[in-house]
């Protein structure tokens, strides 16, 4: 292989690389304070994009973003406060039947809403083909929108969870539900908080990508399969773990191009998942006894 | 400041407590004693709202807790240690302690530095291991950090739950130490024990339960003497029928 | 002749020596119970025999072979039975099913024999009823054999899971505070059945805090603090041994 | 026969009169979709003893329907005269393993025989089961729904990667299944009575035998482990393995479905192994009520025989995600719960008591 | 006259009026199988609605030879196993004298026998060669041959010197039947195809792929083949990497959508289109340009969307099934044998000329090659 081919490589799995990852943050947010698998963070993304797509044709391109973020964020908290908080005695099967259901139908929804066809958001900057030169690789600047964003929502979430006191009474529910609720902690409303987030985080990743991958009603199963792959790889509940895990999962698969079958290539990754599952589940990241302090 | 009449309480179909009536005043330290099971970690639970109650009244300054959610009576002033410290164990000493400042109000979150600083100097080790996680610490210095957590706020009532519970002798004195000095501080403290001698050596009065009722209750020094209080732990004799 | 024997028995949680160095012995026949304030390894000890951790150091002889490191299950089929201290019946049976259950390893039935209903299986299927009904009928619950077990009250419950444990035909049955959660009339009946089990020959373990149960059945007491062994004797000296009252009183 | 078997009577009675109503009334076309409707309840009764009674949910089981239905469709229309001289095709065609035969347009074809390649076929699906299930049976919760959602991707994407397998197309021209001389699966419609009879038969011989799986030893011992893994472990059941085996059960129903369904259907896409089948069957399974064999029959049937019909048109999906959260909210029991008190349960019992005496009501 | 009386007057006249229909003597039941949902839903659509939009045409204008159509429209969610439900419903149920549909090839090739077990017309809108070839004597197909838009490639590649190739296709019917006929004709046109890659439909990136294409220094030219969005992915990827190789696609690209979706990247992309894309350059009086511009103009104004050539292989089957019945009335044999003698029949996707042996009847003339220019679809004049 080419050094040129093997940084062209490189830069197509950096690029799967941080939608994925930006995907899999989504799951762990929600994971995290509730211990909730939610099934269908991949319809956060499709709505952001489409969302994003249709109010493009009445403003501005970050306005149309924005919002569609926002409407999404209150798509997350319905659903949250419609069906999730209605579970008497969840079970972790039922939680996750739930959103394997909450996900079909906000798909469903979305294809008799918006059709079936095919759509996208205008390159940030741009066009289809501009390219800038690194060196011998090519990358489109939306890849670079793409990375960037991924980074700065990693790093703004680091910062909110770490340094805010709503992030760290949000970790406190993740952390020990009982001990929340002894401080004072309104447990219910910390769920909510953390699948509008997630969903605002989902919408805003299918705005960005949008460009590149295009939004229609039934891309977000997909992503989500490849997001959750990612949030196992890092470790669930992990950020930083998703942030490796998902380069990783974006790298082995742009590699994998080379010597698998193109049509062999999600079997190649999925898996990797069922392999780290059996050998590790907790993640390639995670460390068991962090873990093991976690309720979940 | 608290005052409980005819409380029945418990888990499912499982009642634990059975018309317990008992008060807590202002800059006491009461303690419960009684065998395991008998349902004082039940009465805590019911007091901070963690175990719902089927009938009676928790009346604390004159607000009935029974009917507020659990998240809100922290913020009334009455606020738990629980059983096996229940620390977030995944964060910082020092995050652990700020979130127990939470149930203060918005206006008085100026004050968190200066609280923050009383704790450290209340429990020095916790000064020294305020970065680490707490799941790392040792057993003792869990519930310190526990206690400090609950101080936060400086609410109007702490109750402790087994505090001494699987801690070694040395520290189980140092930590009744702490206990007491909280009272010499104002604090009013509800104390359950199953080291019964511990707990009334620093009480003022102090309840026996058994099987959710309570049996006995008086001034700290009679409970100490009673021989009923000691049939409590080691045995009862031996029922007819 | 000796049953059980705990051997240096040591079980360590990362920081935390939960039990550290205890040995006895368990003899044929005998009812012995382990006490000790929270927290003093009682669970933790009573978990190792029952196979469901492996103990750090030391050993486990049941009927002079090693039992340490095997899997519950396979605990169960040398014929050690138990009970939990917070019931655990299995939802969505009835209480004759539960005790049905019990019989699982005196029994040999596979799934393609069940499948086809064979001429043993219907046989072996009338005698694990009949077992089990006889079993319920010892416990004198037989009229809630075909109620779901959990809507049984709790004392009833209890009487299930004992039903349950004894249809294994257990050599030696540990008992994990069977007394939590009973009223005091409840604990006597149940101090009597005990004593009952003990009459078929059973040799009994049993860890409790109710102190006028464990002093009124047992032929000896291990009294554990720290996961330390600090006495170890019949219950009227336990009651005296000073040791022991500084443990559960206090100094 | 006991009280749950008692109900057998009825349901075998509405089997025939359905047949005898669509006879006199001219309507002989529904049995084609009763049938379908059948082949798929019997992964759903598979699924429902998995996740039901011994509480393992499964989002892969199309790819053991897939396993089932694609492995004897392959080996029973892939033409083996290049490899006729081999020793391996020789050897199984001197077994009776291979069929000479004539395809669609008359050209020579040499393939494996239904009943071999319908064995092989259950027998992979079962190895595959086997194989997965040691390490995936270790999950639990949302570790156990990923892996096996994952299986059941990984199985999708093969087939449709696979031209062995007919890629996107899938494989069609799958030959009948001959049961007995004059007796063939196969969606001919002169054979659309006998059909529906032979599918019903399966179905309910399937279910009698989980029937008497759940009220014996292992199925008590796989309803204890899904009552409490601890208890169960503490009662010497191998928690396991009994795991394992109705895994493996589950998977051999479900291809058994799968063999039974292509040859009935003459050929299979890969929309068999999508995740949304699998996704579907589950929630069938729980509107049924998850531990409730009837249920999961019923449902499976009913709702199986409606999309199939295409009732529900555009809003397939959608209708099955809306019953699935409705399902989840208001009635995690199943749909069967709402019944006011379940008091028909009782009066069948009381039937079935008066019938024979000596065994329990359920 | 009180409320109630008014409403079951209006009632009662509202439903003559709904009753005044029956007037029809009799009733022609045309069935369809599409993929109106699920993951050829953007074949299924386009021909879901132009069957509707047909109907609705043909009976203001008096039925087939005075008989009303009633069209049975059924989604399969592009599933096989729907289609043979759903085919034995129409045939055994409704009694329908043909079927429209289904959308794809491996829909169609499950219920072949089917239709000749059951001697019914089928119409397939699936482009697949293998629906008409070996010959089913009941099975028909409207879109072009995969093998005459390979031969019509292969052709342009030669004029411009392009011999070593590689070939992308999706993982779709589609896209597998394009692969086989590239494969089987490249030889007869002296192409050698030296990388061939399958990419799945749903694939949301493909520079990695592309990435190892141009690595081949041999590739003189890249031919997509495929029916699904990510052709347009596939195509951004390629000029993204700043590679100017010349693209070639199939007829799947013969919707706008997809130019448009690759935006610039998609100006000077070659492929075989059908006149639907071209109907207002085409000649006045060539036979299919009034067809053309009229059934583009009504769908258009219809539906709010850009017709396509898809809808097209659903119009066609409708037309063709309407000549035949119209030749051979409702008689299924009749409209067979009446199919099979169709000649020079103007369509969207060319002009039919069926027989016996040729169910499809369309001809290399049936394509055109054309190409994007300031995103739109123009005939190609060449380098």
């Amino acid at each position: 292989m080419t050094s040129e081919l093997f940084l062209q490589y490189l830069v197509a799995g950096i690029t799967y690389g941080s939608i994925y990852t930006v995907v899999a943050i989504g799951f762990n947010i929600i994971y995290n304070t509730t211990g909730i698998i939610n099934f269908s963070q991949g319809e956060f993304v499709m709505l952001g994009g489409m969302v994003a797509i249709t109010l493009h044709n009445f403003m501005a391109l970050p306005l149309a973003i924005l919002l569609a973020v926002l409407i999404t964020m209150a798509v997350g908290a319905a659903i949250e406060m419609l069906f999730i908080r209605r579970l008497r005695s969840p079970s972790v099967l039922r939680m996750i039947i739930v959103t394997i259901g909450v996900s079909i139908l906000i798909r469903e929804v979305a294809l008799h809403l918006w059709g079936s066809g095919v759509r996208s958001l205008p390159y940030f900057i741009g066009n289809e083909i501009t390219t800038i030169k690194l060196g011998p690789v090519f990358v489109s600047p939306q890849v670079l929108w793409v990375v960037g964003t991924c980074l700065v929502m990693v790093v703004l979430l680091l910062l909110f969870f770490q340094a805010t006191s709503l992030g760290r009474e949000m970790r406190a529910c993740a952390a020990n539900r009982v001990a929340a609720v002894l401080c004072g902690i309104e447990t219910r409303n910390m769920v909510t908080l953390s699948f509008v987030l997630s969903a605002g985080i989902g919408a805003l990743a299918g705005a960005v990508v949008s460009p590149i991958t295009y939004s229609q009603y039934d891309n977000g199963t997909g992503l989500a399969i490849k997001g959750f792959t990612v949030a196992i790889l890092g470790g669930l509940g992990n950020s930083l773990g998703a942030v490796a895990g998902g380069l990783l999962l974006g790298v082995v698969e742009a590699f994998s191009v080379s010597v698998v079958p193109l049509a062999f290539q999600d079997a190649v990754a999925i898996a990797v998942l069922l392999l780290i599952l059996f050998v590790r589940p907790h993640g390639l990241f995670g460390s068991g006894a962090t873990a093991a302090m976690k309720e979940f | 400041m608290l005052k409980i009449r005819n409380l029945e309480a418990g888990y499912g179909k499982l009642r634990v407590l059975r018309k317990v009536s008992m008060h807590v005043s202002a800059g006491e330290i009461v303690a419960i004693i009684g065998a395991n099971g008998s349902g004082k970690t039940t009465l805590l639970g019911a007091i901070s709202g963690l175990v719902g109650a089927t009938s009676g009244e928790i009346r604390f300054q004159d607000e009935d807790l029974t009917l507020l959610s659990a998240s809100r009576i922290p913020a009334r002033g009455c606020v738990l240690v629980p059983e096996g410290r229940q620390v977030f164990a995944a964060m910082t000493v020092e995050e652990n302690l700020l979130l127990g400042g939470h149930p203060l109000a918005r206006e008085k979150r100026g004050e968190l530095d200066g609280l923050l600083a009383h704790q450290y100097e209340l429990f020095p080790i916790l000064r020294e291991r305020r970065k680490q996680l707490a799941g790392t610490l040792s057993g003792g210095e869990q519930q310190m950090l526990a206690m400090g957590r609950a101080l936060m706020s400086r609410p109007s009532l702490v109750m402790m739950d087994e505090p001494s519970t699987g801690l070694a002798p040395l520290i189980v004195r140092d930590i009744f130490a702490i206990i007491a000095r909280l009272r010499q501080e104002g604090n009013t403290v509800l104390l359950v024990e199953q080291n019964a001698k511990a707990a009334l050596a620093i009480a003022d009065r102090g309840y026996v339960l058994e099987t959710g009722k309570v049996i006995i209750q008086g001034p700290a020094e009679d409970l100490l003497a009673n021989r009923d209080v000691q049939r409590a732990y080691l045995g009862r004799e031996k029922l007819e029928g | 002749m000796t049953l059980l024997a705990i051997e240096h028995l040591g079980k360590r949680f990362g920081g935390l020596q939960a039990v550290d160095d205890v040995g006895f012995t368990l003899a044929r026949g005998a009812i012995k119970a382990v006490i000790g304030p929270n927290g003093a390894g009682k669970t933790t000890l009573f978990n190792l025999i029952a196979g469901m951790l492996s103990p750090s150091s030391g050993a486990i002889l049941f009927q002079g072979q090693p039992i340490h490191g095997l899997q519950p299950c396979q605990v169960a089929r040398r014929g050690i039975a138990r009970t939990f201290q917070n019931i655990k019946m299995f939802h969505g049976m009835s209480a004759l099913e539960n005790v049905m259950v019990g019989r699982h390893v005196r029994t040999a039935v596979g799934f393609f024999g069940a499948m086809l209903r064979t001429p043993a299986c219907r046989r072996e299927e009338r005698a694990i009823r009949e077992r089990s009904l006889e079993l319920l009928d010892f416990m004198g619950i037989a009229d809630c054999a075909d109620t779901p077990a959990v809507n049984l009250d709790f004392g009833r419950q209890r009487a299930v899971e004992l039903a349950r444990a004894l249809a294994l035909e257990p050599t030696l049955l540990l008992l994990d505070e069977p007394a939590a959660g009973l009223n005091i009339y409840e604990t006597a009946e149940l101090g009597r059945l005990i004593g009952r089990i003990r009459d078929l020959g059973i040799t009994i373990l049993l860890v409790e805090h109710d102190m006028s149960l464990v002093m009124d059945i047992s032929d000896e007491i291990v009294v554990l603090s720290f996961g330390r062994k600090i006495a170890e004797d019949v219950p009227e000296v336990i009651q005296r041994h000073p040791e022991v009252v500084k443990v559960y009183l206090g100094e | 026969m006991s009280a749950k078997e008692f109900v057998f009577l009825p349901v075998m009675a509405a089997v025939v009169l359905v047949q005898l109503f669509t006879a006199a009334s001219d309507s002989a076309y529904y049995l084609t979709q009763l049938t379908m409707a059948a082949y798929y309840s019997l992964l759903i009764v598979g699924l429902c003893v998995l996740m039901g009674y011994a509480g393992q949910i499964s989002l892969g089981h199309a790819g053991f329907f897939a396993i089932g239905g694609y492995l004897s469709a392959g080996l029973t229309t892939r033409d083996l005269l290049p490899w006729a001289e081999s020793p391996v095709v020789r050897s199984l065609d001197a077994l009776g393993c291979l069929n000479h035969g004539q395809d669609l347009y008359g050209a020579q074809l040499l393939t494996v025989a239904p009943w071999a390649a319908a064995a092989a076929a259950v027998l992979a699906a079962a190895l595959v089961a086997l194989a997965l299930g040691v390490p995936v049976l270790k999950l639990k919760g949302h570790y156990l729904a990923m892996a096996t959602l994952g299986f059941g991707i990984i199985v999708y994407r093969l087939v449709l990667a696979s031209e062995y397998f007919g890629e996107a197309d899938g494989i069609s021209g799958v030959p009948g299944f001959p049961l007995l001389p004059g007796l063939t699966v196969s969606g001919d419609s002169a054979g659309r009575v006998a059909n529906y009879y032979v599918a019903w038969m399966v179905l309910l011989v399937a279910v009698l035998l989980l029937r008497h799986l759940i009220d014996s030893r292992p199925g008590r011992a796989l309803r204890a482990i899904h009552g409490s893994p601890e208890a169960a472990d503490a009662m010497g059941v191998d928690v396991a393995r009994y795991k394992l085996k109705v895994f493996v059960l589950s998977a051999v129903y479900a291809a058994l479905a799968g063999v039974l369904m292509t040859h009935y259907n003459g050929g299979i896409g890969p929309s068999e192994a999508g995740v949304m089948k699998s996704v579907r069957w589950v929630a069938i399974v729980a509107v049924g009520g998850m531990a409730h064999l009837w249920g999961a029959l019923t449902m499976g049937v009913l709702l199986n025989f409606l999309s199939l019909r295409g009732v529900f048109g555009s809003y397939d999906d959608a209708v099955f995600a809306l019953i699935l959260i409705a399902i989840m909210l208001y009635a995690p029991g199943g749909i069967f719960s709402l019944l006011p008190d379940g008091r028909w349960r009782e009066r069948l019992a009381s039937l079935a008591r008066r019938g024979k005496s000596g065994e329990a009501a359920p | 006259m009180s409320v109630l009386r008014a409403g079951i007057v209006g009632a009662a006249i509202a439903l003559w009026v709904a009753a005044a229909p029956a007037a029809w003597a009799e009733t022609i039941k045309i069935g369809a199988l599409l993929a109106v949902t699920g993951p050829s839903s953007f074949l299924g659509g386009p021909e879901a609605r132009t069957l509707e939009m047909m109907v609705e045409q043909i009976n203001a204008a008096g039925g087939i030879t005075g008989k009303k159509v009633e069209l049975l429209l059924r989604d399969t969610a592009g599933n096989p196993e729907k289609a043979i439900s759903l085919g034995k419903q129409l045939l055994e149920e409704d009694k329908v004298l043909a079927v429209v549909g289904p959308s794809s090839s491996g829909e169609t090739m499950a219920i072949k026998k089917l239709f000749e077990d059951n001697a019914t017309p089928l119409i397939s809108c699936a482009a697949a060669e293998v629906i008409v070839n070996p010959l089913a004597s009941w099975v028909f197909k409207t879109p072009q041959n995969d093998s005459s838009a390979a031969i019509k490639i292969f052709e342009e590649m030669k004029r411009q010197g392009i011999a070593r190739i590689a070939v992308l296709v999706d993982n779709s019917g589609f896209g597998k039947a394009g692969r086989e006929q590239l494969q089987k004709i490249a030889p007869e046109h002296g192409i050698t195809i030296v990388a061939a890659e399958v990419y799945d439909a749903k694939a949301t990136d493909l520079s990695a792929v592309v990435a190892k294409i141009k690595a081949n220094a041999e590739v003189q030219g890249v031919i997509n083949w495929s029916v699904v969005p990510a052709q347009s992915i596939v195509v951004k990827n390629i000029r993204q990497a700043g590679w100017q190789v010349p693209i070639f696609q199939s007829h799947g690209f013969g919707n706008i959508k997809y130019a448009e979706a690759a935006g610039v990247a998609a100006e000077g992309v070659i492929f075989p289109g059908g006149h639907i894309l071209m109907a207002a350059q085409l000649p006045d009086g060539h036979p299919q340009k009034s067809l053309l511009l009229k059934y583009i103009a009504d769908y258009e104004g219809r539906y709010k969307e850009t017709a396509s050539a898809f809808g097209g292989y659903a119009y066609d089957a409708l037309t063709i099934l309407r000549r035949a019945i119209e030749i051979g009335g409702t008689d299924k044999a009749k409209i067979r044998s009446a199919i099979e003698g169709l000649r020079d029949l103007p369509g969207t996707s060319g002009i039919f000329n069926f027989s016996p042996t040729d169910h499809n009847g369309l001809g290399l003339d049936a394509f055109a090659m054309m190409t994007v220019k300031d995103g739109k679809f123009v005939p190609y004049q060449g380098k």
